[in-house]
């Protein structure tokens, strides 16, 4: 392309942009993960990454994503997009980095494959156990996570750290910036187009590099001008230096229920992994 | 009539050094909507900051229902919970004000500071089903046209039952239909007993207003919207209608005609001097 | 830089956990000691800190890099606990949100991206400015914090084979090089120069933003 | 009539499924200007985008001076300078377009890279003079006033010399003299010979236009802008001129009269309806 920069750069924008508010379309639908209270429905999708972490075999591993699978059928989300969501990158990222893994050189062990003989360079099947182990365990813990931002808008995400003991002025901070970053998305979308409409030779890395600091610099006056008004328009409407926040959501017997069968569940899996049941 | 604003004096120097208003001085009455015109960098929004007790004089004085606005009076939490639930700033720029989550949340932003819970959400709920914005009550202020902003940036302060009420250009880049909304609203308020300041350069929006003042750093007419046109209105750089451009234009030829300032107006007024032989 | 989940075993997840929670705790207060006027600033540039993270920036291999902005943010606001709660919340942003950095993994990634890179960047632009001058100062402190920040992260990779093993499975004498030279001749030289025309433009630019805190707090309540 | 744009059948999704434009067909010819109206939401920016090169077209082709538009011919080097050089976008918002240091840097951009250096230098200083912003040249983009930003974004793009202008909304947010001297440029494009493609939904400005496209996602108006009150406005929340309004109004009471578009065209069209009896 013309440049790299900047090509690359709207790239990212749009697919970030598009994600986050694409994925916001199914915390509205029907669905199991959707009904649950925020709290309760975070924190046991962190138990379940939180025991993904500590299982080290393969077969735990499978299990703990298939029940991600499964939350992710019961909140009715398209598997398509949530398989896509899950795997592309991350986890393909992982398991190039574990390919190494699977030679004889990083991981000795029984030979699975043998590349070359003198001197020995070999594919064991420890090496191979180990890198599906360390891929699987990745694409798992991303399965629990990207849930959450699927199924919860994300301004409940916040009032539920709130209400989990994150302090207020972080809140506040949190939410600010994810509201502005969708504004000045915009503004750098354009300044994007607008170098690349008068951008008649291709830029040099270096001159590449000047432009993105000059845009980063503009970006920073912007943002800091905004940031006076904000202050001022909340200035204007009664802040007093902390804000106040209502918790709608209650907690019922199904979230209990949740709750509960979540803990069970990842500690019979741990368990089971470690050899004690 | 009770008056509201009384601004004395008023100079104000930015950061800087220059000048942005110069010895200002306007009165405000209860119930009256007023509009302070000029052109860009007239000083109109700074104004507005002093009157709304965001930023102070450099020097001059300015009281409201008789109080001196003071730095020391808004560090007050009593008066400055009185002050801000009294008067209400609806910014030129929506995005600034719109800084919460959701619709529901912005517009209880200011309710939750001044009333019990109970209250802040009924008032909210309350405030969205008048300005018919209900249902978007659940939406990200990102995802709103700019009209649609414009309207919750209005209901944020309307939240509150304001008793006065500033608007910076309230008109600006909206479409026509926004546009009218908005310039609704501003007669509703003032039918429910509100005080309105209204700041832009907008001449046909300023036809509103009971009364104007012009700014250019110093206040350089005050009186009504219609004896304006005795001003070099080109040098101002205001947004003259084109109706009273129009009816400029044949005073200059010649005609002796009235400068209407709206098209109902001037449509009343040509039907009344305009020959029968046009009429089918 | 982000690590995801499953590259870190529990311990190390946990530990990184422990240590941030009281440098959190101490940032909050600080925060709170700032100007509430700084609140809605310290917002608006956390989304800034969120947005230069997606500036990839050409590098001779043909891939890119980006830069993290802690550095940044440190110079320009004349304080890094701010810089760490803004580079924290970005990275909380970032696991939940958007699937980029893992959320067991967020205590490792806050403390390198949010502590190290702003601290060691700020203090050797701060040790630098009246040397060289504060645009070159900012540049070095820019490489040098995110190229620290990234061997603590190659460290961190590292010790896994040791103390966890099944987690990432390189041992120092391969991750502290890999992430130390990647750093070094590609996200490392991006930073440095963006960083440097940053505060560069920002100075030429509004010079007011750069006076002390007691004259800007003066100028806008004044 | 040389054609400069051919645009074919041409539709255009947003990444997140929704329709941007559907099926758009126009023409544009040398030395024409064009304006391409419609409401907020329309698709107008996309299709100036497109026009651009910078997002391409979901389905349909766009030509260029008989060249289809593709990625890969803007991948191609030396056809890449040709197109950028020949076609300048004026962006919305000026913002976007000044982040160069100061002014004289940004109008040097392209220039620097087309030209020799000294021929850059000759052709940045003598774009500022035809502007009459030489005096701007060491000023920071930043604290310019909304009119000399937009002055400066449009230098940025005259100092390549390109034959084809596309401006998008050039005159939003302007004060009304920088207004009028932006109308006064568009018309001096024409006049040099240039094409000029504007995107609007302000029917003043579109008044200054050969033809016009009518835009909601489809081609729904093609011809010239005094045939378009025969459309329902206001359902296109177009901004229709006063003067406009005001005849139409008339028109509903019952008179036969025409429909001028501009305040001259009505000044001479009042004067010979008028009766004498009210000339002085």
């Amino acid at each position: 392309m013309d440049n790299k920069l900047f090509d690359k750069t709207i790239e990212h924008v749009i697919k970030y942009l598009n994600e986050s508010i694409f994925f916001e379309k199914y915390t509205k639908s029907e669905g199991l993960l959707q009904s649950l209270e925020s709290r309760v429905k975070i924190i046991s999708l962190v138990i379940f990454i939180v025991g993904s972490v500590l299982s080290k075999h393969i077969l735990t591993l499978l299990i703990f994503n298939a029940i991600a699978l499964l939350l992710a059928y019961l909140s009715n989300i398209p598997m398509y997009q949530y398989l896509k969501r899950v795997y592309v990158f991350i986890p393909i990222f992982a398991g190039l980095i574990a390919i190494p893994v699977m030679f004889n050189i990083m991981t000795p062990g029984k030979d699975l494959i043998v590349l070359l003989n003198n001197p020995h360079i070999s594919i064991t099947y420890e090496g191979v156990k180990y890198a599906i182990t360390f891929t699987l365990r990745v694409a798992t813990c991303v399965s629990f996570a990207v849930l959450i931002p699927i199924t919860t808008q994300w301004n409940k995400v916040t009032s539920a750290m709130h209400k989990l003991g994150i302090p207020e002025v972080v809140i506040t901070i949190t939410n600010l910036a994810y509201r502005y970053i969708f504004l000045l998305l915009n503004f750098i979308l354009d300044m994007m187009y607008s170098r690349k409409s008068r951008a008649i030779k291709k830029l040099g890395m270096v001159e590449s590099w000047k432009e993105a600091g000059k845009a980063i610099g503009a970006l920073f006056i912007k943002t800091y001008q905004m940031g006076e008004e904000t202050y001022y328009a909340m200035l204007s409407r009664g802040y007093t230096g902390e804000i106040k926040h209502i918790y709608m959501e209650k907690i019922t017997s199904k979230d209990i229920l949740f709750l509960a069968f979540s803990i069970i569940i990842t500690a019979i899996l741990v368990l089971f992994d470690r050899g004690v049941v | 009539m009770k008056e509201i604003y009384k601004v004395v004096d008023v100079s104000y120097k930015y950061p800087n050094g220059s000048t942005a208003l110069e010895d200002v001085n306007l009165n405000i009455y209860k119930n009256e909507i007023v509009a302070i015109l000029g052109p860009n960098g007239a000083g109109k929004t700074t104004l507005l900051k002093i009157m709304n007790g965001l930023v102070f004089p450099s020097s001059g004085e300015i009281y409201f229902e008789g109080k001196k606005l003071t730095d020391e009076i808004l560090r007050n939490k009593e008066l400055m919970k009185e002050f801000r639930r009294k008067v209400g700033f609806v910014f030129q720029n929506p995005d600034v004000m719109l800084f919460n989550p959701t619709v529901w949340e912005e517009v209880a932003f200011s309710p939750l500071h001044l009333y019990s819970k109970e209250k802040a959400i009924e008032k909210t709920d309350e405030t969205l089903k008048n300005m018919k914005i209900y249902h978007l009550k659940d939406r990200h202020p990102y995802n709103l046209s700019g009209g649609e902003k414009k309207k919750v940036s209005i209901s944020c302060i309307l939240s509150v039952e304001p008793d006065v009420i500033l608007m910076d250009e309230p008109t600006s880049a909206l479409d026509p239909k926004s546009r009218l909304e908005v310039m609704d609203l501003i007669r509703s308020f003032k039918d429910s007993g509100k005080t309105v300041v209204i700041v832009t350069h907008d001449l046909n929006l300023a036809c509103l207003a009971d009364r104007c003042y012009v700014l250019n750093k110093k206040v350089i007419f005050d009186g009504k919207v219609k004896d304006l046109f005795s001003l070099n209105l080109d040098e101002l750089n205001l947004d003259v209608p084109d109706v009273s451009k129009l009816f400029l234009k044949l005073k200059e030829r010649g005609y002796d005609v009235d400068i209407p300032t709206t098209i109902d107006e001037a449509v009343d007024y040509l039907s009344k001097i305009m020959p029968q032989k046009n009429k089918k | 830089m982000h690590i995801p989940d499953g590259y870190l075993g529990p311990i190390t997840c946990a530990f990184f956990y422990l240590i941030m929670i009281p440098i959190w705790y101490k940032g909050i207060k600080e925060l709170k000691k700032l100007d509430p006027r700084k609140l809605p600033l310290l917002g608006v540039l956390t989304a800034f800190a969120f947005l230069v993270m997606m500036f990839n920036l050409p590098v001779p291999d043909g891939t890119t890099a980006h830069m993290v902005g802690g550095t940044l943010i440190a110079i320009l606001m004349d304080n890094p606990w701010v810089a760490t709660i803004a580079i924290s919340i970005v990275l909380v942003i970032q696991a939940i949100f958007f699937g980029d950095g893992g959320i067991t993994c967020i205590g490792a990634n806050c403390f390198n991206m949010g502590v190290v890179l702003p601290f060691v960047g700020y203090y050797v632009y701060k040790f630098l400015r009246n040397k060289v001058g504060e645009v070159i100062a900012s540049g070095i402190g820019a490489y040098v914090g995110i190229v620290t920040a990234a061997i603590c992260a190659g460290f961190e990779f590292g010790l896994q084979p040791f103390i966890e093993p099944g987690y990432c499975p390189y041992p120092f004498t391969v991750s502290v090089p890999a992430m130390a030279i990647a750093h070094l001749l590609t996200a490392g030289p991006a930073a440095a120069v963006v960083t440097a025309i940053v505060v560069w433009y920002v100075r030429k630019v509004r010079p007011d933003l750069f006076t002390s805190k007691e004259q800007q707090v003066s100028g806008v309540n004044a």
